[in-house]
């Protein structure tokens, strides 16, 4: 055998599963957990206490957004470059449901996340047929001609955006006041994490990882390997939608900018900050973004400085992320 | 006692990143001798020739080429200063180019080397695939191309590593021909080899490297009576 | 009663580093806010009037984003300038949800005191009716009776072109077509080419800003004005005039609010401006700026009380007669009626700033639509 | 119509060759360093920035009120600062990534570009600033008789068109395209036959950036010079450089000039449609052909 | 049934204009071990890779059990029990040894889709796991990473988890390529114990080996079949002792 000149790390070896480690890591890491989801909980139900539930109702939403994106990059080893055409698509039709068909939220939702998992369909049935460098080139694109539909199609508004979106009721009760709405946020991101957390766990996800590691191999063994893949796409892209159409019930809109590359970018970067390839990584990511940017927002355009230069730092420091980097320090599985 | 050594390297250690690979080796090898490396699996044969080109992370220790001392030279530099031609286990053949292009991309580093019709000459199944792209060959025709590849540049030493793995029989013995010939014409060469048999005839002295240390050192003549000691060394 | 927060808030959310960030919002409309701030003595009922600003980089959503926490964290009292229609309408209706006072200078589509109208919004300064009414008439009068738009495509594009094209086609002339140009666009030549097959007389440019400049300069790059065609611009400001150079605009006739070089009044409001602005000259919008906060203010005085409420039935009883506005009136629908004027650029004269002469003052009620033709569902 | 889908056809190679130049320089730097450039539009838009700054502040920051460093100059200069920019990215940045999947130097030039972007946005607002440094021999139309065509955009398509010829002479047909490539695929073994491998990639890179930067200058007197300008301009690029078949030089540069072509085409039947069309036809080639028009196989 | 359990009639593939496979008939008995030999390049990786259909053949056809499987795509054959290894190692780098047999077994669970079911459920397996690791003497390496293996472990892996397929034809690619002296030896017995029962085919170029196992041998050379029988039989045939062994070869070829 010949050996390769210099170790390549992939991305596949960004994360880590856990029963690839020793048993008593397996110990460790099982308490780790245990606590972080208390923590997660916790921060979940009691953060509106605190701050501003609008900015934590913001947080969940991109939380949940590169969680879902997380299962592609950290767990199926795509990348996707046009995640926002969910996230924006399902906005806009959510907010169409809502403001147009009179719907309740929750359906507008439900809607969002339909119409995002056909999209899905159609833009991973496409892209699956290339990997690496050219699935995310691919995705990109396609994810610009959904751009430009939400620019030029009637119903969307154009560059005003699809505004005043009704927040309406659920089960009652009024979403207008700040609690109730929180707390259905809340919901969606919880359950949306815990799908996310068990697809990951499943049967399914060690195919996928399987598949991550070594493609052709898992081809030899008679796994469909195209047929994970665009499940898997399906999958992250209807909860990124889920996320992004609740976003729109929030704010009370659905504008370009959900569906503009450079929201694709931003998610990536929450995802990479968090830790690619882990369980609560990307939230993480996603609650240092956007605080940075939420309290940054007086030094105006100096953020994305300064988001450009975290990036930097992470692409090449910190390729683990957040929470990747601790597990390692503290040597437990971060999945 | 043989002459002035053209290639010495004396306490030479080499590391992969903090894997330390080399523990001292010294070899010496003579203008126009040749000389094999032997040794099991990971011994660091390969690691040897690539430790004297400078391709590992770290080495320290001794190199002279022609008296000179090369242990502090940019890994760059060591081809043309040394005048070495290095063909690498994995035979190293560029995928997006063609034949031609891949015999002519390594820059001259000594006088007179050969033409490309000398090497037509010498592997004429190259000259059928000249245009065709690198890792399009089979293997037997790659490794031709990586000799062919170093001989052009002028270089008169040669470090060849596993040339003959993978191949068939038939092609094997093609090249034992080859460098016969290239003994023949005056080049220095160390040889790493797993095959002893395809070794043993054309070398003037081994050296047996285990865990990146000599072990032993056996001069051609001594072969056959160093038998058992080898076997021992080698398990074959 | 009283001052909530036992401070007067007000916020000015605009395009600080865009293409409306000259002339419209930015710096400039700060700086007029803060002026009129410290004229009005930076106190109110006893309490510190505060002034905070934000950009919104033209985009609605995170305009609607930055008012929402304005409002329920900030607790701002009044919101200004909103430059860029788009978010006009989308501020002015949440925070008249949340019961707060817009006072809305930048934005110009009609539809903010009409179909969109609101009971706490208010349009102060312009709006598309009033920009067209002038010059479109203007250039009917000098035989440019077909046209073809180079509209914003967005809100206020929309709505000035169809502003526009009521009065062409209330005069009896034709609109042959239009193109969308995106927000912020640097190319406009094949817009301009596609303009320039359809034969149209007119080319109107439903835009403004750095849009407005583009399009000119690369008119006259393209030869479309030396083989005859004319340009409308339906919405400039002199700043877009000296980016332009007079050369280039030369003889462009255009509607705006106010001038500074109308009387003397304003004339010694430029002068003081100008010390808070790095020596820019004002225009109509950062003149409308001043007015309203000043406008504000006093009527908050007279409520005796920030009570979004009070101080709005107070601003419709005042009429608002300062330098900048003649005969202004907030009306139900929350409009400011006031004259406008038509002007035409001049040579350069020995201040650079004097870039154009006023031909004709409009009068307000001609100018806008009425109160019964707005289409504000509030009024009935 | 045929005179409007001439002239239209003129602006579309106007930005065709635009798109081709860009094309280039990512092909370059995509085949024989296999990094996707993502802030190859940054390094436009920092191409047109030095050509203003040249122009209007050098003058005033030394004090010359009347200093200017014209458009003639500019366009030497201009690639090289951009150009020695980019080196400086390779040197200290990318250069740490080669050995990791590619995704990450797509991912360390997305951060480049944020950080540019932002910076530029802080320094001259987002808004666009006309580049007065024209050169006079260059202003004014010509007449091609279906429409008058600017001088000046005349100008940039030839010198373009030169340019892309240059470059594709250079890599297909001289051993420098043999060795770059080389290099990309084994820099150690390419090392050890005595090459500078470190210093050619790094050149290589500063070569290609360059041509982004000449792309920024040759735009600056055609657009207005904004810190936004690029931001788009990359998507686009990206397409282009797909459809061409990445890495490929001659792809580049003819799918370059056809979109281009292609889009102003479409301007006339369907305005709306002019900006996606591209992607559309992104869309089609890679379903027919998956590596691209003139991209290699695997 | 018939005896030869895989038939491939005039089967080619060209690159390009050139043909790495050309009118290729071969025909495998069921329960034999099956070598493919011959010089570099003469498309035997190629024929591997026609065989399981990860490339396309550019005509001729391929039966398995009588059925004609050359239209189907490669996790199809492998789910008909064709089951290939490569000529590099081939596992899942970060899995346990275990769980790298595991994705094998589960299979069989039928539960691959299922991402709302926790992975818990495979444990199930993790007996049968064992086993498969203990027939190939990597029991005590169940819980470590396959990245951490040795080389010749690696191998062993990759055939255990074949296994857990139960293939009933496994190809083997150069399975012993790269290995010392002492692995080769193991490889060679494991095949042997774990050809029982099912047909092999393998590519080698250890003629120790081949000797050892084959059954019967195919020589190909520049993409067409120079030669087929026993080891006997084609060691002594001197149209393969010219292109393969080089014996009687004057110069380089
Ligand atoms: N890039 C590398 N990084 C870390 N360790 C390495 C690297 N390359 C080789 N090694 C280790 O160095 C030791 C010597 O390897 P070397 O390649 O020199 O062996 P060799 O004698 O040539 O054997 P082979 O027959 O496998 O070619 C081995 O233990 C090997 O695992
Ligand atoms: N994708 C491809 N494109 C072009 N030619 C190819 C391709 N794959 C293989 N070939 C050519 O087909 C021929 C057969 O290759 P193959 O890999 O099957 O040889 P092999 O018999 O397995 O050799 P080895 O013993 O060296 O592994 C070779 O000449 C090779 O260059
Ligand atoms: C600054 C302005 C020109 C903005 C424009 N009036 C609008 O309503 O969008
Ligand atoms: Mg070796
Ligand atoms: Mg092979």
């Amino acid at each position: 055998m010949t050996k390769p000149a210099s170790s390549h790390q992939t991305l596949d070896q960004a994360g880590e599963f856990a029963e690839s480690v020793p048993h008593e890591k397996l110990a460790r890491s099982r308490a780790a957990q245990a606590v972080l989801w208390v923590l997660l909980i916790a921060a979940v139900l009691f953060a509106p206490a605190v701050l501003y539930p609008v900015f934590v109702m913001q947080l969940l939403c991109f939380a949940l957004f590169a969680c879902a994106f997380n299962l592609l990059i950290g767990f199926t080893g795509l990348l996707s470059f046009g995640h926002a055409a969910f996230f924006g698509g399902a906005a806009y039709i959510c907010g169409h449901v809502v403001k147009v068909w009179g719907l309740p939220p929750l359906l507008g939702i439900l809607g969002g996340g339909v119409f995002a998992a056909a999209l899905g369909y159609v833009v991973g049935s496409l892209a699956i047929r290339r990997q690496g460098i050219y699935f995310a080139m691919i995705t990109l694109a396609l994810a610009q001609i959904v751009y430009f539909l939400a620019l030029q199609l009637p119903f969307t508004g154009g560059e005003n955006g699809l505004q005043g979106i009704p927040r309406g009721t659920l089960f009652g009760l009024d979403l207008n006041s700040p609690l109730p709405m929180y707390y259905f946020v809340a919901a969606i991101f919880l359950a949306g994490f815990l799908i996310i957390y068990r697809t990951i766990h499943s049967p399914f996800g060690q195919v996928l990882q399987a598949i991550r590691e070594n493609e052709p191999r898992a081809r030899s063994l008679g796994y469909n390997v195209d047929r994970f893949k665009l499940i898997a796409f399906v999958l992250s892209a209807s909860l990124a939608g889920v996320a992004g159409s609740t976003k729109a019930i929030v704010f009370q809109f659905a504008s370009l900018t959900d569906a503009h590359w450079q929201m694709s970018g931003e998610v990536i970067l929450m995802t990479l900050i968090g830790g690619m390839g882990t369980i609560f990584g990307p939230v993480v990511g996603s609650v240092v973004i956007i605080t940075l940017q939420h309290y940054l927002a007086d030094i105006g355009s100096w953020v994305q400085v300064v988001i450009g230069a975290i990036f930097i730092v992470s692409v090449l420091l910190f390729r683990r992320g957040i929470v990747g980097e601790l597990a390692r320090m503290l040597k437990i599985s971060s999945v | 006692m043989m002459a002035a050594p053209l290639l010495k390297t004396s306490g030479l250690n080499a590391w992969y990143g903090e894997s330390h690979v080399l523990h001292g080796i010294d070899i010496e090898i003579a203008e126009g001798e040749l000389i094999t490396l032997l040794g099991r699996n990971g011994a660091g044969r390969t690691t040897t020739l690539r430790a004297i080109m400078g391709m590992v992370s770290r080495r320290t220790g001794s190199v002279t080429i022609r008296g000179r001392e090369f242990i502090d030279i940019a890994d760059h530099r060591i081809a043309p200063l040394g005048g070495i031609g290095y063909c690498p286990e994995e035979r190293g053949i560029f995928a997006s180019l063609n034949v031609e292009e891949n015999l002519m991309l390594p820059p001259s580093v000594g006088k007179d080397g050969m033409s490309l019709d000398e090497i037509y000459r010498m592997f004429p199944n190259l000259k059928e695939v000249r245009k065709r792209m690198g890792t399009r060959l089979s293997g037997g025709e790659q490794q031709m191309l990586a000799i062919a590849r170093i001989l052009r540049t002028g270089a008169k030493l040669l470090l060849l590593d596993e040339i003959t793995e993978g191949l068939a029989p038939v092609i094997v013995k093609a090249l034992g021909e080859a460098i016969m010939r290239l003994k023949a014409q005056g080049y220095t060469i160390v040889l790493v080899e797993q095959n002893f048999r395809f070794a043993a005839p054309l070398a003037d002295r081994h050296y047996v490297i285990e865990h990146g240390r000599v072990i032993d050192r056996i001069e051609g003549g001594d072969v056959a009576a160093s038998m058992d000691r080898l076997n021992h060394y080698l398990s074959v | 009663d009283g001052v909530s927060n036992d401070v007067v808030k007000i916020g000015v959310l605009g395009d600080m580093s865009g293409v409306y960030s000259t002339g419209f919002s930015g710096d400039g409309a700060v700086a007029a806010v803060k002026m009129a701030v410290e004229d009005f003595g930076g106190t109110v009922l006893g309490k510190k009037i505060e002034v905070i600003s934000a950009d919104h980089q033209n985009k609605a959503d995170v305009a609607s984003a930055t008012a929402r926490q304005w409002i329920d964290q900030d607790h701002v009292d009044m919101i200004t300038d909103l430059t860029n229609s788009a978010v006009g309408l989308a501020v002015q209706q949440l925070a008249s949800e949340k019961k707060v006072i817009t006072m809305n200078t930048g934005s110009a589509s009609a539809d903010l005191t009409g179909k969109a109208c609101t009971k706490y919004g208010i349009h102060y300064g312009y709006d598309t009716n009033a920009l067209s009414t002038g010059t479109a008439s203007a250039v009917m009068k000098n035989g440019g009776d077909s046209w073809y738009f180079i509209t914003a495509d967005y809100a206020f594009g929309h709505a000035l072109q169809k502003a526009t094209t009521a009065v062409v086609e209330k005069m009896g002339g034709k609109v042959l077509g239009s193109s969308d140009v995106p927000l912020a666009s640097t190319d406009f030549s094949s817009y301009l080419l596609q303009a320039q097959s359809s034969g149209a007389k007119v080319v109107g440019l439903a835009n403004a800003g750095q849009d407005t400049v583009n399009s000119i300069k690369q008119a006259h790059e393209f030869g479309l004005t030396s083989a005859g065609q004319q340009l409308a611009g339906m919405l400039v400001t002199i700043a877009d005039v000296k980016a332009l150079g007079t050369d280039v605009a030369k003889g462009l006739n255009f509607t705006v609010g106010w001038y500074w070089n109308q009387d003397d009044a304003s004339r010694a409001w430029k002068e003081k401006y100008m010390k808070y602005s790095n020596g820019a000259a004002p225009t109509f919008i950062h003149a409308a700026d001043y007015s309203l906060t000043m406008a504000y203010l006093k009527a908050v005085k007279a409520a005796g009380t920030d009570d979004p409420d009070a101080v709005r039935a107070e601003l419709g009883k005042a009429k608002i007669d300062d330098f900048f506005a003649k005969g202004g009136q907030i009306r139900a629908d929350g409009l400011l009626e006031h004259d406008m004027y038509l002007v035409q650029v001049q040579d350069a004269t020995k201040d650079p700033w004097d870039v154009v002469k006023v031909v004709q003052t409009i009068p307000g009620k001609d100018a806008y639509a009425s109160l019964k033709d707005g289409g504000c569902p509030l009024v009935k | 119509m045929l005179k409007l889908l001439l002239a239209q056809g003129m602006l579309g190679l106007n930005n065709g060759v635009f798109y081709a130049m860009m094309s280039l320089g990512l092909a370059v730097i995509f085949g024989l360093l296999n990094v996707v450039n993502f802030a190859h539009g940054a390094l436009y838009m920092l191409g047109a920035f030095v050509a203003l700054i040249l122009y209007t502040y050098v003058g005033l920051w030394f004090g010359l009120s009347g200093f200017h460093i014209g458009f003639w100059p500019a366009l030497i200069l201009t690639p090289i600062i951009v150009g020695g920019f980019g080196m400086l990215i390779e040197r200290f940045l990318l250069r740490w990534l080669y050995k990791f999947d590619p995704i990450y130097s797509l991912l360390l030039t997305f951060g480049v570009t944020l950080v540019l972007q932002g910076l530029f946005v802080n320094i001259f607002s987002a808004s666009g600033t006309p580049y007065p440094g024209m050169p006079d021999a260059l202003k004014g139309v010509v007449n091609l008789g279906f429409m008058m065509f600017p001088k000046f955009r005349l100008f940039a398509i030839v010198f373009s068109l030169i340019v892309c010829l240059i470059v594709w002479y250079v890599i297909e047909r001289t051993k420098v395209g043999a060795l770059l490539r080389a290099g990309t695929e084994n820099p150690e073994l390419v090392k050890a036959f005595g090459v500078n491998v470190p210093l050619m990639v790094t050149l290589t890179f500063g070569f290609g950036t360059g041509l982004a930067g000449l792309a920024g200058v040759l735009a600056a007197p055609i657009y207005s010079v904004s810190p936004l300008m690029g931001a788009d301009l990359i998507i686009i690029i990206f397409a282009v450089v797909v459809i061409g078949g990445m890495g490929s030089i001659m792809g580049a540069v003819v799918s370059g000039i056809a979109l281009g072509l292609i889009e102003g085409v479409t301007k006339v039947f369907y305005a709306p449609a002019a900006n996606t069309v591209i992607f559309f036809l992104m869309v089609i080639v890679l379903l027919v052909r998956p590596s691209g028009l003139f991209g290699r196989e695997g | 049934m018939s005896d030869f359990i895989l038939e491939a009639t005039d089967l080619s593939r060209s690159f390009g204009g050139f043909m790495a496979v050309r009118n290729v008939n071969l025909k495998i008995a069921r329960g034999s071990i099956h070598a493919l030999i011959g010089p570099n390049g003469a498309g035997k990786t190629t024929m591997f890779n026609l065989l399981t259909k990860f490339i396309t053949p550019s005509s001729g056809t391929i039966t398995f059990n009588g059925r004609n499987i050359t239209h189907l795509k490669p996790e199809e054959i492998a789910n008909l029990g064709i089951v290939r290894s490569f000529q590099i190692s081939a596992v899942f780098p970060h899995l346990t040894a275990l769980e790298n047999v595991r994705i094998a077994l589960q299979k069989r669970l039928d539960v691959s889709y299922q991402f709302w079911r926790s992975r818990k459920i495979l444990s199930t397996l993790d007996g049968e796991a064992l086993g498969r690791l203990d027939q190939v003497g990597l029991k005590r390496f169940a819980h470590v990473p396959a990245v951490e293996l040795p080389y010749g472990r690696k191998r062993a892996l990759e055939i255990a988890t074949t296994l857990g397929l139960e293939p009933e034809l496994m190809l083997l690619d150069e399975p012993t390529q790269g290995m010392g002296s002492e692995d080769v030896g193991q490889v060679a017995d494991l095949i042997k114990r774990v050809s029982v029962g099912r047909t092999i085919i393998m590519v080698e170029h250890n003629l120790g080996v081949v000797s050892k196992l084959a059954d019967a041998i195919t020589v190909l050379s520049r993409g067409e079949v120079l030669a087929e029988g026993t080891y006997e039989q084609v060691s002594k045939n001197p149209a393969v002792m010219e292109a393969y062994m080089g014996i009687k070869a004057e110069e380089v070829a």
